[in-house]
């Protein structure tokens, strides 16, 4: 049983990590918070779920219908929200994105109504019994496209160019822009790759569940947002951890404490890990010179 | 017994030592000078003095009594007040307000009798108002008395600095660079404010760059160089001394 | 080939240059000196384009830049090593490198210039795995130096880049602006440490409270008493100001 | 503003809201305005941690939560008399609050901002399973109405105008708070820490006792709430409603007690108003958060004075430049 | 708003106000609600209304919040066309809303929740599902009399209404000598149930008994087919939708349920409304919420129509003979009756499950 836990737990935790490293990237770059990420990640899930359902496509093209809608409505975010205010407080993004996050949803449930859409393939025919233990096709592809794109994620920031733009411009936002990187450019390409995952999350999420609403982004995206602290905001590594941690906590309380009490302990590790690592797990800690 | 003891104050970033086995004695009512090349540690030993940083060791003893572990405020309560090399104000404050945080120290409203507004409050806060504005009269920065005090300009913004800290009524005051960025008539009257305040019986330790203002005003001064003090002594003797001449002063000395 | 023509800038609504202008001729080494906060700093950020509130003409080649963004300056051929550095701190010191020639998109190239640059400065190569921001002042100040060659500039700006050395250290950077300087490359030098800038520049300038004082051949400026009264100012401390 | 003129204003505000009953006599606007007073004396509060000290604090709904739980567990398990327990649950949710604040205040920016919403999260599970407690997800219902001095308050008129008292009282509390030492100290810390505490400021103690008093006023608020609705039950105090305290603030203008009761009552308002309007309202709820946000940074109230500040610079501006000539 | 208020000439229609999620967390349900809602209205005004005069109907959106649910009520209480109220969802919105419609004098029909004491506020709050209390039992029941089962375990969403079917459920089922293996809560906005059916696997129980809506039924049973879970699942009556079956597929095939309604022999009026409802909305077959709401409007109806007989329609009178009513004809139930608590006095339930994609009768 501990074993199937820690599959459901890792399952889990892939599916925040979608989400938890698009957090890493857009605080990591601009220090700012979204709250309107669980939103284009539900956006992405709606636009993958009627291109299968309305255009007769393939999971794939669906895939990719859900990463593009994302990726401009996430960009879209950024416009709106975050480059009017780069220099004022975190305050102004953090409204606004709570005004867009309410706005999307109620357009959602507007146009596709309220009632919960299933995902119309039928995924979880396989399944694989190893020693007692219950894996399904669905649980092996989550995680593995997961995996997948969390090490094309990391190769593209430790591998390419533009990815150390990236992560140079999340260090030092000027030293980038004095090195010649067009940092509007690599703050879009940050939002970027933030909403397309969270496009890809939100078909995956819903087609594993079989359940696409209104209101799906909301709660993973406080689990993700809580993950991505947990293992310090700004590093895409730590997001990883975090929401597999998170994950993993989760099911491990359902299993041996109870589960009404799963979230209250999992916020209340989260809180306990920032007394400890006021900047989370992999965070870095600036003293500020006088 | 001297003012102020400093013994062997050490002070590292991870691997990097700032200041290493720092020794210093400043007499009550001296205006001591510190010197020393960019990075010697010389805003580092303030932001130790004044509890901004934690020593790493070492200990500082002021009139009498050990205050190496005491804070930032609590030691502003005891008169240690400092200025900052770079500028820190209360940007988007009144100018009277800043100078009016200066008095917290000196005023005991709280919570409650804040909220109540009481006749103590009343008559407390009447006499902060008064004092500053005539601080600020002093200062010549009446005129702005309500402005942002980021709207200043960067020789106004100085003075509002150096309001601010006299309205903290210190017995020691740290000055970090209080010449730079003034132009040369703003540096004379600087000057003689510096002597006016060694008057009104407050002891200055004094960092600059300025050696002209240095020089003339300080009567004793301490080198410091790759967080090390080199040399000490009066300012004729620091000026012939042959390792501040090249670690510091440079051959054209 | 650099010239900047009633040059000001502000923070905020506070003034900081009041309209000064300055030349750099092609292969020249020029230094900009001046007291703490006279706006040295602020003449090469608002050069490069990192300056948000300025005005006046700055002219690269009779190219008006004035209205550049940094990428675009740096894309002119105008590097600045800034005050402070600016190292990123999590990236190795290769990859800092590899950031100052971000703007050059072959990667042959690019490895290239970078065998050269350590060349130059083997301690880097030495240390081209470690973080940046783990390397002592000195050697992130010549990361700082050879980052900015990277981009393989006509021009190079160096804010203050003996701040925080060694005096020996001092002395093997001017020694090695000097070098950059007779590879071809024109330079602005802005220091404190007046005396050495001075005897190693072709022309200087003084900067007080954001306006040109002074400017002439840095040997007359060496010795001229104006300068050491306006800046250096220790040697006539017996008249009184 | 000059105090004198805020006050005069505030003191006319105050009777034009008392006279509303005279003029007009409907529940409905009654209840209203009963909910703007209530969410207004939660905007100030969070606005004293928000706007006057610079702490990014979203879980305000859960000490709203503790404050309105007490009062009612107060009342319904030791039959405390209301005013009793009106008092004790702000006492009790500011105790809490001073707890949470010492560990919290280790976190800044937006860490701080997760770690309270994380709390605000814990608070509402909690009211949820501890059953024995709280009534669980039920909640606990047949709170009885307020009784001050043997007057019971059970109209909505009544109650309207007891909140007007404690929404003018929390405003003059705090307005005068902001205008003395300890209100000049919290801005301090806002604008520049290390500079404040160079000034002598007890950082910690400053900000545990901003945690203290909003608090304080939070558990008030609850307390009302609980007497006015006679049920609490955990929806009330989940995230979204820190987000909507937080939305009348920056509606108001951050750091603005003015614009925090302007900004309440709008944000209460205007969905009622735009009832009619059916599915579409949460649209507009919405949009006014973007827009006044993009358009007024420093909301309704803040932007008038700036406005007008600006006028006279120019005026000045163009004075200087005649004399000059 | 005065002009909403006040009585227009030549407007003497009836009004009933309906407050009940159409946004937020619950707003599918709402959704359902509308499509009976309209159907009863529609069939009403069709025949000339109630004594002549139309039903109208007000929406208004709680979200199921038990803070809006309390602005409505006060809106509601101060329109004076309004003679009855609908709503609202949720226990929580229901209670917080019913001191505002006792102290006024209009009826609050919760026709959705089944908390044993939903109506306890006072003689205005009306209920028409059957209780939890009545349903957990007869699911536990179902469970250790037909199924024969040992052991059950109960995962439930921890809500009120969740919470009251796991206490019935666990009361009954021990009380009769089987024993519960385990009893699980989940939130509202959860939708991993795997650690919870894990644990349960693990117990091995031969039933599982769900306090759960549909959305949440589906997902539960579809990640419990995953896992290998053999269970036989039984629910409460809110599961019994067509959504149901295409959310879940074939995984809740085997899904037992105790309908407020009944699908295998129905009665006129659930035969009538469900062609109607075929007829308006496509062919799905309607579902708990939408039947309910059905017969909740025209109970309204029918008590105001017998007030008219009376003499006039009044807020008292429709609260007066709503609480009479006997033997009325309805959808969901073939015939209503109100106890003195205004609750069903006779619920029945009907045992039904999945097979093929389909609701049928139960029978073992
Ligand atoms: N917070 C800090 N973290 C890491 N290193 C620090 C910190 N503060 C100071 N240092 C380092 O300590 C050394 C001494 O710095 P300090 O600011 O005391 O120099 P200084 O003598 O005041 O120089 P200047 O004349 O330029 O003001 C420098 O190498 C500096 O980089
Ligand atoms: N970010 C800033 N915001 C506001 N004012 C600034 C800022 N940076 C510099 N200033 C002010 O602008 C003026 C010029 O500063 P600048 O940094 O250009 O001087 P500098 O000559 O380079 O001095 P230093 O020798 O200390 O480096 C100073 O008065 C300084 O205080
Ligand atoms: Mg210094
Ligand atoms: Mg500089």
């Amino acid at each position: 049983m501990l074993l199937q836990q820690v599959i459901n737990g890792l399952t889990l935790g892939s599916m925040y990590a979608l989400l938890a490293v698009g957090f890493a990237l857009i605080c990591g770059i601009l220090k700012m918070i979204t709250f309107a990420h669980g939103e284009v990640f539900m956006v992405g899930a709606f636009a993958g779920l009627t291109a299968i359902a309305a255009f007769q496509l393939g999971p794939l093209e669906g895939l990719l219908a859900a990463m593009a809608v994302s990726l401009v409505l996430g960009l879209l975010t950024e416009r709106i929200a975050f480059r009017p205010f780069r220099e004022g407080s975190a305050l102004s993004p953090a409204l606004i994105t709570i005004g867009i996050s309410i706005i999307l949803q109620a357009g959602v449930l507007l146009l596709a109504g309220a009632d919960t859409k299933a995902f119309p393939y039928d995924i979880g025919i396989y399944t694989f019994h190893l020693g007692g233990i219950i894996i399904s096709g669905i649980e092996i592809i989550v995680i593995g496209l997961t995996l997948l794109l969390m090490l094309a994620l990391q190769l593209f920031i430790h591998k390419t160019r533009w990815g150390l733009a990236l992560r140079a411009t999340s260090m030092h936002f000027d030293g980038a822009g004095l090195m010649g990187v067009n940092t509007n450019h690599v703050v879009a390409l940050s939002f970027a790759l933030a909403s397309a995952l969270a496009g890809i999350a939100g078909l995956v999420v819903g087609a594993y569940y079989g359940a696409f609403y209104p209101r799906m982004g909301v709660i993973i995206s406080l689990k993700a947002l809580a993950a991505a602290t947990l293992g310090g905001i700004g590093s895409v590594s730590g997001a990883m951890l975090g929401s597999l941690l998170l994950g993993l906590i989760e099911s491990l309380t359902v299993a041996y404490i109870s589960a009404g009490y799963r979230d209250v302990i999992a916020f209340a590790i989260l809180i306990a890990v920032l007394l400890i690592r006021p900047s989370g797990l992999l965070g870095r800690v600036e003293e500020e010179k006088v | 017994m001297s003012l102020i003891e400093i013994r062997k104050i050490t002070k590292t970033f991870g691997g990097l030592v700032a200041l290493k086995d720092i020794d210093m004695t400043v007499e009550a009512g001296e205006i001591h000078g510190l010197i020393g090349p960019n990075g010697a540690g010389k805003t580092t030993l303030f932001n130790v003095l004044s509890g901004n940083y934690k020593a790493s060791s070492g200990s500082f003893v002021f009139d009498g009594q050990e205050v190496i572990h005491l804070r930032n405020d609590e030691r502003v309560g005891l008169g240690i007040v400092r200025t900052f090399q770079n500028i820190r104000l209360f940007t988007s404050m009144t100018v009277l307000d800043n100078v009016k945080l200066g008095f917290h120290r000196r005023t005991s409203a709280n919570w409650l009798t804040s909220i109540l507004n009481t006749e103590k409050v009343r008559r407390e806060e009447r006499f902060v108002e008064e004092q500053s504005l005539d601080l600020l009269c002093k200062l010549g920065l009446q005129a702005v008395a309500q402005e942002e005090a980021k709207n200043l300009s960067y020789g106004d913004q100085r003075r509002l600095e150096i309001a601010r800290a006299l309205a903290m009524k210190p017995r020691l005051l740290l000055l970090d660079e209080p010449a730079a960025g003034l132009n040369e008539s703003e540096v004379k009257t600087l000057m003689e404010r510096i002597q006016a305040i060694r008057t009104m019986g407050i002891t200055v330790i004094l960092v600059e760059h300025d050696m002209s203002l240095l020089m003339s005003v300080s009567d004793q001064i301490t080198v410091l160089a790759h967080g090390q003090k080199i040399a000490e002594g009066t300012p004729q003797e620091v000026q012939v001394n042959p390792r501040v001449i090249a670690e510091y002063l440079g051959k054209g000395a | 080939m650099l010239s900047v023509q009633n040059l000001r800038a502000w923070y905020g609504n506070v003034e900081a240059i009041h309209g000064i202008n300055l030349e750099v001729g092609q292969g020249e080494l020029v230094t900009l000196i001046g007291s703490n906060g006279a706006g040295k700093s602020t003449t090469l950020k608002s050069i490069v384009g990192l300056m948000k509130k300025r005005a006046g003409g700055i002219f690269f080649h009779d190219q008006d830049i004035s209205a550049y963004t940094p990428s675009s300056v740096l894309a002119c051929g105008i590097a600045l090593v800034p005050e402070g550095r600016w190292i990123f701190p999590e990236l190795t010191v290769e990859e800092n490198l590899k950031m100052g020639s971000f703007l050059q998109r072959n990667r042959r190239a690019v490895a290239i210039t970078l065998e050269e640059q350590f060349e130059r400065f083997p301690i880097l190569k030495e240390r081209r795995r470690q973080k940046g921001g783990t390397l002592s002042g000195g050697e992130q100040q010549m990361l700082a130096i050879s980052r900015a060659l990277m981009a393989n500039p006509k021009m190079l700006l160096l804010d203050e880049p003996s701040l925080g050395l060694a005096p020996q250290l001092v002395c093997n950077v001017f020694s090695l602006i000097k070098e950059i300087n007779d590879s071809g490359i024109s330079v602005l030098l802005v220091e404190q440490n007046s005396t050495m800038a001075l005897s190693i520049a072709d022309r200087g300038y003084v900067l007080s409270t954001g306006k040109m004082i002074i400017q002439g051949a840095a040997k007359d400026l060496l010795n001229d008493p104006k300068v050491q009264k306006a800046y250096l100012g220790y040697n006539d401390a017996g008249e009184g100001i | 503003m000059r105090p004198q003129r805020v006050t005069s204003i505030l003191w006319a505000a105050v009777i034009v809201l008392a006279a509303i009953p005279l003029i007009v006599d409907d529940q409905y606007i009654f209840h209203v305005l009963t909910m703007a007073g209530i969410y207004a004396i939660l905007a100030i509060s969070l606005n004293l941690l928000l706007g006057s000290t610079g702490l990014f604090s979203l879980g305000h709904a859960a000490f709203y939560g503790i404050g309105a739980y007490t009062s009612a567990l107060l009342t319904l398990r030791l039959e405390l008399p209301f005013v009793a327990a009106f008092v004790l649950s702000g006492i009790i949710t500011a105790l809490i609050g001073r707890l949470v604040a010492y560990p919290a205040l280790r976190l800044k920016g937006i860490f701080l901002a997760i770690g309270t919403m994380g709390f605000n999260e814990i608070v509402r599970l909690l009211a949820i399973n501890l059953d024995w407690l709280t009534g669980g997800p039920a909640g606990l219902p047949g709170i009885p109405s307020p009784e001050i001095f043997g007057v019971v308050i059970s109209q909505p008129r009544d109650y309207y105008l007891l909140i007007l008292v404690l929404a003018a009282a929390t405003y003059i509390v705090f307005q005068r708070l902001i205008s003395s030492r300890t209100g000049r100290a919290l801005l301090a810390i806002r604008d520049d820490e290390i500079a404040a505490r160079s000034a002598g400021i007890d950082l910690t103690g400053y900000k545990v006792g901003a945690f203290t008093l909003s608090t304080f006023f939070a558990g008030l608020a609850g307390s009302f709430f609980a007497h006015y609705l006679t049920y609490v039950s955990p929806d009330n105090f989940g995230l979204n409603e820190s987000f909507a305290i937080l939305a009348m603030i920056a509606l108001g203008g951050i750091g603005n007690f003015t614009g925090s009761v302007v900004g309440a009552f709008l944000l209460v308002v205007i969905p009622e108003a735009f009832r009619f309007l059916q599915e579409y309202r949460e649209l507009i709820y919405g949009f006014t958060i973007v827009i006044t946000v993009l358009v007024l940074p420093s909301g309704v109230v803040g932007w008038y004075p700036r406005f007008m500040r600006r006028r006279k610079m120019a005026g000045r501006q163009a004075l200087a430049v005649k004399e000059e000539g | 708003g005065g002009s909403q208020g006040a009585k227009t000439e030549g407007d003497n229609a009836l009004y009933v106000g309906v407050a009940g999620p159409f946004s937020g967390d619950g707003a599918e349900y709402g959704a359902m609600w509308k499509k009976g809602l309209e159907i009863a209205a529609e069939e009403i005004n069709a025949k000339g209304g109630v004594n002549g005069r139309l039903i109208k109907l007000i929406y208004e959106d709680s979200q199921a919040d038990p803070k809006q649910a309390a602005s409505i009520a006060q809106k509601f209480v101060k329109d004076e066309r309004i003679i009855a109220e609908l709503g609202d969802f949720s226990t929580n919105a229901t209670w917080s809303a019913s001191p505002i419609y006792q102290k006024a004098g209009l009826v609050q029909f919760a026709f959705n929740p089944s908390h044993p004491e939903l109506t306890k506020h006072g003689d205005y709050v009306f209920q028409l599902c059957p209780t939890q209390a009545d349903q957990a039992i007869a699911m536990a029941n179902l469970a250790t009399d037909k199924l024969k089962a040992k052991k059950v375990a109960v995962l439930y969403l921890n809500t009120d209404f969740g919470k009251a079917v796991k206490d019935n459920a666990v009361q009954a089922v021990q009380a009769k000598q089987a024993e519960v293996v385990a009893s699980e809560a989940y939130l509202s906005t959860d939708k991993d149930f795997k650690a919870q059916l894990t644990k349960v696997k693990e117990l091995n129980p031969d039933v599982i008994i769900l306090g759960s809506y549909y959305t949440d039924t589906a997902l539960i049973m579809k990640q419990a087919k995953d896992l290998g879970v053999k269970a036989t699942f039984i629910a409460s009556s809110s599961v019994h939708s067509p959504a149901l079956l295409s959310l879940g597929g074939d995984a809740v095939e085997g899904l037992v349920t105790l309908s407020v309604f009944n699908i295998g022999n129905p009665g006129e009026t659930l035969q009538h409304f469900t062609a109607k409802y075929q007829e308006k909305y496509g062919a799905s077959e309607p579902d708990t919420f939408a039947v309910q709401a059905y017969d909740a409007l025209r109970l309204i109806a029918n008590a105001a129509a017998k007030s008219a007989e009376q003499g006039e329609i009044t807020r008292k009178s429709v609260r007066d003979e709503l609480a009479k009513t006997q033997n009325f004809p309805a959808a969901s139930q073939d015939s209503i009756t109100y106890s003195p608590t205004r609750q069903l006095s006779q619920p029945e339930l009907f045992p039904i499950t999945v097979k093929e994609g389909k609701f049928v009768p139960y029978h073992l």
